[in-house]
């Protein structure tokens, strides 16, 4: 045993290994991370779903004119320019016959001919972000042109992407809350460590150590416990979300897994865990550290 | 070096010292005594800056104890030796290392012959490698005393060094510190161990101090 | 201070009250709690949506056929005897002209006369809860009526019920990862406090105290302070999830709220915990008195 | 009541006694006198059944050792009263409780009376309601042979009660072993104070015996 193998890492090795306290923060820290994962993951894929949806969506709505003959063209035409002086519509596009035929032909079979029938002309319109005052514009096409009749067909969907963009909320408030009560309990157990070490911090005291040097030995021994089961947690809950079975057909939530961009807020947990350890042990220690000269 | 003047000091309510004042001089020896609970240990306290007088001031190695960062604190104590009451040690590190753990504090690099030879001194060669809780009473407090000498420290402060030390062995760590002192050190003892301070009187000008209603005197010829 | 007084609670007393692991306990108790109420309040709304969702798409589809005027009964017969005769198909409805009106209507206005149009018969299909096989179906139908046109249209939302009940699926191995998580939280916490208060076990031990009086009081400790946390953190879940704003119209996700019996469920958390603690600390408090004698 | 027959005994390697045998009869006053580290300690723990020989039988109030369960040798230690070398307490309990704890563990009820009565004899009446932590070096003595003798033990064993004592409360503490003992209590006392010992046996017919070389001996006259 020599002196310079003895002072390698000797700051260290003044706090005892205490093993519980030990394994108790690396497991709170591998769990909250484990838990960070599947919230994470919910909030992202619900994100994403919420996206999809609303781009799908392409928020459609129709206006279906039925008049004689004679009016239909100018009715059409009225039509078009209420849409048009609409805010939140983005384009307006009138069917043709063509169009029409063939959105038709589920219901009558191919080979129908709309020439001899007295079918309503369509205008479809897209709307713009923001969407539009459907009772407005409905109001204002009655008194327009009294045969259009607005369908605002696609609106059915619109509860699925709020529905998406709450789980979303629900996933990042999860995670929010995982966080902080990982930082609670790394705070504790960093106390209840030093609690249970203040005879280890008097002894240290009492010989002559400073603050700083008890500090760091503390602080090091936590923060690197934290890493470790924050990363341990983090591989074992992305292999759980990347081993979770896909759906049979492409369905909603195909997709736990992360895409791209997405895998660097996974990546981010352990060094978040280790810097909410670092600061948590520091105040801890400092506090221990008040009650004895 | 350490110097008391007019000190007060009680723990919560009660007063165990009114206005008294010592002096450790450089090389010089003193002993502590009284009965049990008369404060020797919280003197001691005061001396190596664990407590705070409640009157007076305290200043050691020149410098007003009350005016000492935390920092000073700790410097301040790695100039003095101690050997606790109830000496404490980390119990998860042999007796070698807490022996030599005020040079680790210090980042000093302890010399293993320096070492060695102060573990023989104190008996303790064979248990180099125990566990503090694995030593016996007496162990404990020789392994105490080789944890305050190992710095070379300027003032040795001891209390109750032999209280579960046999006679031959008290023998052999008396001569210990008498040594220092030989070499400049000062040295401060707490005992109520009659024979060890008729013992170094034989050898050393030794004062003996006494705490007695709250005071401090010179002990009586009656040592 | 008399005896009597003393006597009260000692068994208890005898353990410090050791304020760090103490807080650790309840506060790990409440968080798990908390978010254990969370994941319960998830996977039973997701339970709840699948189920609505499966029963309102009622597993329908429909069989068109399209033939000449004159084939037209006799394959419609064929088909109505095909679909009788297939597993899985709970009932068929051949739709009568009065009912295929209304289903154009929105398409081709009302006042329209199919009596002169070759509008191909519809067959309302209501599957039951097994469903049928589409692809065999297909082949039968081909060969007995040559006009049959299998939609089998309600197939697309199947995937959103899948997903609900993924998302069930994830909300209850969250809750049982939680419930896991917290009871090797709280093993790990009781050998932390057995661990801290091994000087006082001993000097029980030595003044000959029996084994069972140690477990006892220190089980006692463990269990009421789980349950005080788990208590806390269920109560604040639920304000947590009765508080979620409701969304704007009637969508999926209205209720996170439990609803009816569900209420069993969260009730269970609390006693759940403390039963997770007793069994935790006992077995801890059995582990470190092996070592004592 | 307790008779160890050839007893070995060795922390890990080495040995620290071979064969040793001892009687500790009823009424019976015994001192263990040895050099620091020689096993005193030891022996004693041995007796109150802290530890297992490993060679040779010990037997406690007519029962091998060996084949008691944990909770036989529960209740033996309720009939054994044990001063420990390192006077283990409750720290968050005050020192009367602390003292009272083997009556509370035994669900015993304990007399107010003699609670005070006890205090006043070891001097603490006034530090009752003190943490044990707040206590000096010669109150935690104090205290710890008074929790060993409130429940009025068969057997009395005390590991160097004395080392923190000044020489006037010794002799009192000495004055309560020798009444005990004239009760009929039996009284084992680990020492290396040969004060004590011979102002014991100036009182009462104590037997003397020395640890030396692994083995158990009479003491001389030499005391
Ligand atoms: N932390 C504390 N809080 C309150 N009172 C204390 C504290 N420490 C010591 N005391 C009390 O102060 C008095 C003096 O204690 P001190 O330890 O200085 O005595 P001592 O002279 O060293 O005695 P001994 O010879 O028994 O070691 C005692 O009555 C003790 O109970
Ligand atoms: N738990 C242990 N593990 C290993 N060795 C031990 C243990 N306890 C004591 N020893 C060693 O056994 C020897 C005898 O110890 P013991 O405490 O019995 O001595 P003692 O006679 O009481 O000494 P003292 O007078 O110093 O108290 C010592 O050398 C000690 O280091
Ligand atoms: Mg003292
Ligand atoms: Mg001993």
């Amino acid at each position: 045993m020599t002196g310079g193998r003895r002072l390698k890492g000797a700051a260290d090795r003044v706090v005892p290994p205490s093993g519980f306290t030990a394994r108790l923060t690396q497991f709170t820290a591998a769990a909250m991370a484990f838990l960070a994962v599947f919230a994470l993951a919910l909030s992202l894929a619900a994100g994403r779903l919420a996206e999809r949806w609303s781009s799908e969506l392409a928020r459609t709505a129709t206006v279906r004119i039925s008049a004689p003959a004679g009016q239909m063209e100018a009715q059409t035409e009225a039509v078009v320019r209420v849409l048009e002086a609409t805010p939140g519509v983005a384009r307006v596009r009138v069917l043709s016959a063509a169009d029409e035929q063939a959105l038709l032909e589920p219901w009558l079979g191919p080979g129908l001919s709309l020439e001899s029938l007295p079918v309503p002309q369509l205008v479809e319109i897209i709307e713009s972000a923001e969407g539009f005052d459907a009772t407005g514009l409905r109001l204002r096409l009655q008194a327009e042109a009294p045969g259009a009749v607005l369908d605002d067909h696609s609106r059915w969907r619109q509860p699925l992407v709020a529905a998406a963009a709450r789980l979303r909320m629900l996933g990042l408030v999860s995670a929010l809350l995982i966080a902080a009560a990982t930082g609670a309990m790394i705070t504790l157990a960093a106390d209840s460590a030093l609690a249970a070490n203040r005879e280890v911090i008097r002894v240290l005291r009492l010989i002559g150590a400073r603050d700083s040097y008890i500090i760091r030995a503390f602080v090091h021994r936590f923060t690197l416990r934290t890493l470790g089961g924050a990363l341990l947690g983090t591989l074992l809950g992305m292999s759980a979300v990347l081993l979770l079975p896909g759906p049979g057909g492409g369905g909603f939530l195909t997709g736990l897994q992360p895409q791209g961009a997405e895998w660097f807020w996974y990546l981010l947990i352990p060094p978040v865990s280790a810097l909410v350890a670092f600061l948590a042990t520091r105040l801890a220690a400092l506090r221990a550290l008040r009650g004895i000269t | 070096m350490i110097e008391l003047t007019d000190i007060s000091y009680g723990y919560d309510g009660g007063e165990l010292f009114s206005r008294i004042s010592m002096e450790i001089g450089p090389g010089s020896f003193h002993f502590l005594t009284g009965p049990s609970g008369a404060g020797k240990t919280t003197l001691l306290r005061l001396c190596y800056m664990d407590l705070m007088p409640s009157g007076g001031r305290i200043s050691v190695f020149g410098r007003e104890v009350g005016a000492m960062s935390r920092d000073d604190i700790a410097a301040a104590r790695r100039r003095i030796g101690v050997v606790h009451q109830d000496c404490r040690f980390l119990d998860h590190l042999p007796v070698i290392e807490n022996i030599a753990l005020p040079l680790e504090v210090a980042a000093r690099r302890p010399e293993p012959e320096n070492l060695e030879a102060l573990l023989a001194w104190v008996g303790l060669s064979a248990r180099a490698q125990a566990l503090p809780p694995e030593l016996s009473g007496g162990e404990r407090q020789r392994a105490a005393l080789a944890r305050a000498v190992i710095m070379s420290p300027e003032v040795i402060i001891a209390d109750e060094p032999t209280g579960n030390i046999d006679w031959e062995m008290s023998e052999r760590l008396l001569e210990l510190l008498i040594e220092l002192n030989r070499m400049g050190r000062a040295v401060l003892i707490a005992t109520h161990d009659l024979n060890l301070i008729r013992a170094a009187k034989a050898r050393v000008s030794a004062r003996v101090l006494r705490i007695r209603d709250r005071r401090l005197q010179a002990a009586g010829a009656e040592l």
